[in-house]
């Protein structure tokens, strides 16, 4: 799924994030999509994997683009009450609920990891969402050496 | 009457009653403790009941082969009768088929059916919580940085040979293909390698939160003595303070991941 | 004379050697347990247990790569994979250990020659350490073995003085080179080796290879394995037991092939993609552990798949212990003679 | 250094055909003409190989082509999981690696002169499809040869075409057979399950050998018919597929009883079997 190569690993100069963005159909992709027909700048380190509902983000995904070598993973769907499907987004918000923690304390905090509800109204929601995580990862840094999660057995 | 002898008089009378056709409780062999499966009263003597049966029983109720055996007996302490609850809740487990000889701490309670198990539970045991040790465990480990986190786990689960003892040895393990034997696509490397051993002890967790009655078998379980106990006492309490929830202690209860609350927490949700 | 060293020593000889370019695995603490590692320098070697872990990782390791490939499009390209084979002492494994490498030698030549295992049992000298004290599980006498056998081993460390002191006695070429190479960490001089550890015979082997042959249907198997949860502690902690899994992973621009240890004990293990099971229930998966070991090899090879190391029942997380059911099945055998 | 004894050799497909629902035939042809003269040096009708595509593993099938055509392999298998996929996916031209050939073979030669009876039931048709065509390679050195085979449903026959040239070729009996419910309006052949339909056809056991190859279950009730039918247990062959993973006989899954499938088969006699037990097949 996510294939980055880390070129920028270990030095922080130069470093671009690489940012996997798992977003809804209805809502966050729309969202983005009139982010880009409203011609809004938005950083270019956002890698945005479309899904029906965050209901069917499974955590699985997550861990997926950490392996991958994501800096960073970003989860956004429909605010509450405006699920396409009722509730997918009220099970997701569980799910992220824990799952963060658990990432928090495997090791992956939330400088790597952020959540969010945009709609398909929010385009300029959306450009700063994107751009400010942006900022934070690259202030983070590049996550590769200290990811728990990353592949590294091809080496 | 001594507790062992109380619990080996009711196994035998359960099954001379036919209220059980087998009865699974603790034997000992050196200083383990394994399970014993009796069908005849006479081997109730072979059982045995101490703070080395740390083995969770209630695995066994997903075995073919003691379902074939129906309605069966199981020697029960409080974090098992809680698995034995979470099972009926989950619907891998109806009423009839089971019955335990319910220990506690330092008492026996004598032979009970579910509800009665859930009765003794909120009565007696309501209370169970990760033990204040794990507690100072865990919050050490939060208190450090997530690289220290993250080099500490690291080193934790470069020792897992995927052997999958911890999961065998979970009664809330029951999935009959686990998340990490599917290959289409392969969503936790097979390998004994940082990252399969990272996303398979992570994902074993979570597929638990909610769900772990803390009755730590996985990590008695664990040849390797990795320190699953900490991940699953650290969800735990988490479940506990974001919804409340205590799983194993109502039949009827919602799992906590497939429920939801329109109030539920969205604080770190921009 | 002798070749000697103080007992509390050992990691100067581990020094000695790691300054020759050896690699040295030795028995250490870590945490609870004493686990074979690639020993540091400062750390002490343990030799008060045995290892949880056997020494078949530093020969057959978990999980290794047998294949690699660039790939581009539907296009790909095999690439050289040469086995990571450093020049390695194991330092301090219990006999049963290095009794246990005469098995994979056999299995990982069995007709195909495996580059691999090969290449690390080529770079390695096994330094055995006869056993002063056995625990309830340990069954080596059962098996054919003994405390102070030195099958499989290139050198073996013996206790002296009331184990105030260990003398290295060099068997074959690697073992000697290596007592040359630990130079001046062991000294020239006398000791009196300390008797080794009395382990009980628990169960007779040939009746066990016997019934075997005699009871594929025996319904002890079903008995048996009531209890046996289906995981891999058993045979991952074996010295032994060799099976594995091969699996491909990668990205879209380059894959591996791996080797994973594998156990019968998971109902995967001999599952057809038709969805058909010919071990179906673990009953039938215990008969295959306990026929592999005691029957199938023997035939094939002429020696048990198995050197009475206990960590499978020291392991088991329902303390079910092979010597326990060996001893059942020569139970069985000596009633079904009286019959 | 030792040779890898896993590193495949490179393959292309040069046809591939969809044989049924599912079902691919893949011809292979050699990358490196040195693999080929080794493969072909050591390869006899009934043995195996494991084809893989790099990224998704490698699957054993046995080799469903004859030696005596020496320009190519020919692999036919169902799409079941991963590597199944991965190389039905892969088209015309493309590489994908093979290992082998491994196991044993039929012996051919000591059939000459006799009668043949081939038994084969859904996807099991190509394992011993390299045996027919060895056979009607050299038709003349056998006497009669019989084709009983089985699918579940008409669409499940594999190779249609090759059915149609054995029905056509006259010295060739050939009984196709779907099990109840899965034939069609025109379905010309028997309707009934490969045990029962053999017992019908009752093909005579006097100077024949028998192959049998089909899901565990069909074998398991084949065999006691040909007893029945008078064939001796050594004179029934019968080739067995098992989960795989080296082919070489050291990764420890695919024995049944003490016969590892790998080494001493696939192809086994019903003789070893009985000595055995169909209880692990």
């Amino acid at each position: 799924m996510v294939e980055a190569q880390s070129k920028t690993a270990g030095s922080t100069a130069g470093f671009q994030p690489r940012i996997v963005a798992f977003v809804c159909n209805w809502c966050t992709y729309a969202g983005a999509d009139l982010a880009g027909t409203s011609r809004l700048p938005y950083a270019p380190n956002v890698r945005i994997v479309k899904l029906p509902c965050t209901g069917r983000i499974d955590p699985l995904f997550i861990l997926k683009a950490f392996e991958g070598g994501a800096d960073a993973v970003l989860v956004s769907g429909c605010h509450p009450g405006d699920c396409h499907y009722t509730s997918g987004n009220y099970h997701a918000r569980r799910r992220w609920a824990l799952f963060r923690r658990l990432l928090d304390f495997t090791g992956i905090d939330d400088r790597r990891l952020y959540f969010s509800w945009v709609s398909a109204a929010e385009g300029r929601k959306f450009a700063d969402l994107i751009n400010d995580v942006t900022e934070k990862v690259r202030a983070a840094g590049p996550f590769e050496r200290a990811n728990p999660a990353r592949r590294r057995l091809c080496r | 009457m001594q507790m062992i002898d109380a619990i080996r008089a009711d196994a035998a009378k359960v099954l001379q009653e036919g209220r059980a056709k087998l009865v699974i409780g603790y034997r000992a062999r050196g200083g383990h403790r394994g399970p014993v499966f009796l069908s005849d009263p006479a081997g109730a003597a072979a059982l045995v009941y101490d703070d080395a049966c740390k083995q969770n029983l209630a695995v066994y109720l997903r075995k073919p082969e003691v379902r074939a055996r129906m309605p069966v007996a199981v020697v029960a302490p409080p974090a098992v009768m809680r698995s034995l609850v979470l099972l009926a809740a989950e619907a891998q487990l109806k009423g009839p088929e089971v019955v335990v000889l319910a220990v506690g701490d330092g008492v026996y309670h004598g032979v009970l059916d579910l509800a009665g198990v859930e009765a003794l539970l909120k009565e007696k045991y309501a209370g169970l919580a990760p033990s204040p040790d794990l507690l100072r465990r865990i919050e050490e480990l939060a208190a450090m940085t997530p690289e220290q986190r993250a080099a500490f786990w690291t080193a934790e689960f470069a020792k897992c040979t995927r052997c999958y003892a911890c999961r065998a040895a979970c009664p809330g393990c029951y999935c009959s293909r686990c998340i990490v034997e599917k290959n289409m696509p392969q969503w936790i490397s097979t390998a004994a390698a940082e990252h399969g051993n990272y996303a398979w002890n992570v994902i074993r967790a979570f597929h638990l939160a909610g769900r772990c009655t803390l009755c730590g078998a996985c990590e008695a379980a664990c040849p390797q003595g990795i320190p699953l106990m900490l991940l699953n006492g650290m969800l735990a309490e988490d479940v506990a303070r974001q919804f409340g929830a205590k799983p194993g202690y109502d039949r009827e209860a919602k799992p906590v991941i497939g429920s939801w609350n329109p109030d539920d927490d969205q604080g770190f949700i921009r | 004379m002798m070749k000697v060293i103080d007992a509390n020593k050992l990691s100067d000889l581990a020094a000695a050697l790691a300054a020759k370019g050896y690699r040295v695995v030795a028995p250490v603490r870590d945490a609870d347990a004493v686990r074979l590692k690639e020993w540091r320098p400062g750390q002490a070697i343990d030799t008060s247990a045995i290892s949880i872990n056997s020494a078949k990782e530093f020969f057959f390791p978990r999980t290794e790569t047998i294949g690699r490939y660039a790939l581009e499009g539907s296009e790909f390209k095999p690439e050289e994979v040469e086995p990571q084979a450093p020049r390695t002492v194991l330092l301090g494994v219990r006999p049963c250990d290095a009794a246990g490498l005469a098995v994979l030698d056999a299995l990982f030549n069995w007709e195909y020659k495996d580059a691999f295992y090969n290449a690390r049992r080529a770079a390695t000298t096994v330094v055995a350490l006869v056993c002063r004290t056995a625990d309830e599980q340990c069954f080596c006498t059962s098996v054919g073995g003994a405390p102070d056998s030195v099958l499989g081993a290139d050198a073996v460390l013996r206790s002296a003085d009331g184990g105030a002191r260990f003398i290295l006695e060099p068997l074959s070429d690697k073992g000697k080179s290596l007592a040359a190479d630990a130079g001046a960490a062991l000294a020239e001089g006398k000791a009196a080796a300390d008797p080794p550890a009395e382990v009980p015979v628990r169960f007779d082997s040939k009746a066990v290879t016997a019934w075997c042959g005699e009871n594929f249907e025996s319904p002890l198997w079903r008995e048996v394995s009531l209890a046996c949860l289906g995981c891999g502690a058993c045979t991952h902690a074996c010295i032994t037991c060799h099976c594995f899994d091969i699996q491909d992973e990668g990205t879209r621009r380059e894959a591996v092939r791996l080797r994973n240890w594998d156990t019968c004990g998971l109902a995967l293990f001999t599952l057809h993609s038709a969805g058909h099971n010919p071990r179906p229930d673990q009953a039938a998966r215990w008969r295959q552990r306990v026929m592999h070991k005691f029957r199938y090899f023997v035939e094939r090879f002429g020696r048990l798949a198995c050197t009475g190391c206990g960590r499978c029942g020291r392991l088991c997380p329902a303390a079910l212990a092979l010597s326990d059911v060996c001893r059942e099945i020569e139970d069985a055998s000596k009633a079904a003679a009286k019959k | 250094m030792t040779e890898n004894i896993y590193q495949p050799m490179m393959m292309r497909i040069a046809e591939a055909r969809d044989e049924a629902p599912e079902v691919r035939t893949l011809r292979l042809e050699f990358a490196d003409p040195a693999d080929r003269a080794r493969f072909f040096e050591k390869y006899r009708v009934g043995m195996f190989g494991l084809y893989g595509v790099p990224g998704a593993g490698e699957s054993t099938f046995c080799v469903a082509s004859p030696p005596t055509r020496r320009e190519y392999i020919e692999c036919t298998f169902r799409r079941t999981g991963r590597v199944t996929a991965a190389l039905a996916d892969r088209e015309v031209g493309q590489p994908v690696t093979f290992r082998g050939p491994y196991g044993n073979s039929f012996p051919v030669d000591e059939w000459r002169g006799k009668n043949v009876l081939f038994v084969a039931g859904g996807i099991a048709l190509p394992p011993i499809r390299s045996v027919i065509w060895n056979v009607l390679d050299r038709r003349d050195e056998f006497g009669e040869v019989t084709i009983l085979y089985g699918a579940r449903t008409v669409a499940d026959l594999v190779y249609k075409e090759e059915l149609a040239d054995w029905a056509a070729r006259g010295d060739v009996k050939l009984v196709t057979t779907v099990d109840p419910g899965g034939e069609t309006a025109d379905w010309k052949g028997k309707i009934g399950f490969v045990p029962t339909v053999l017992e019908q056809a009752a093909p005579s056991s006097a100077r024949a050998v028998a192959l049998v190859c089909g899901p565990p279950i069909m074998i398991k009730f084949s065999l006691p018919v040909l007893v029945k039918l008078g064939f001796a247990p050594p004179d029934v062959y019968t080739t067995l597929e098992n989960r795989m993973k080296c082919g070489l006989g050291h990764c420890g899954r695919c024995n049944v009883g003490s016969l590892f499938v790998c080494r001493d088969g696939p192809v086994f006699t019903l003789r070893q079997l009985q000595g055995m037990l169909t209880a692990d097949l």
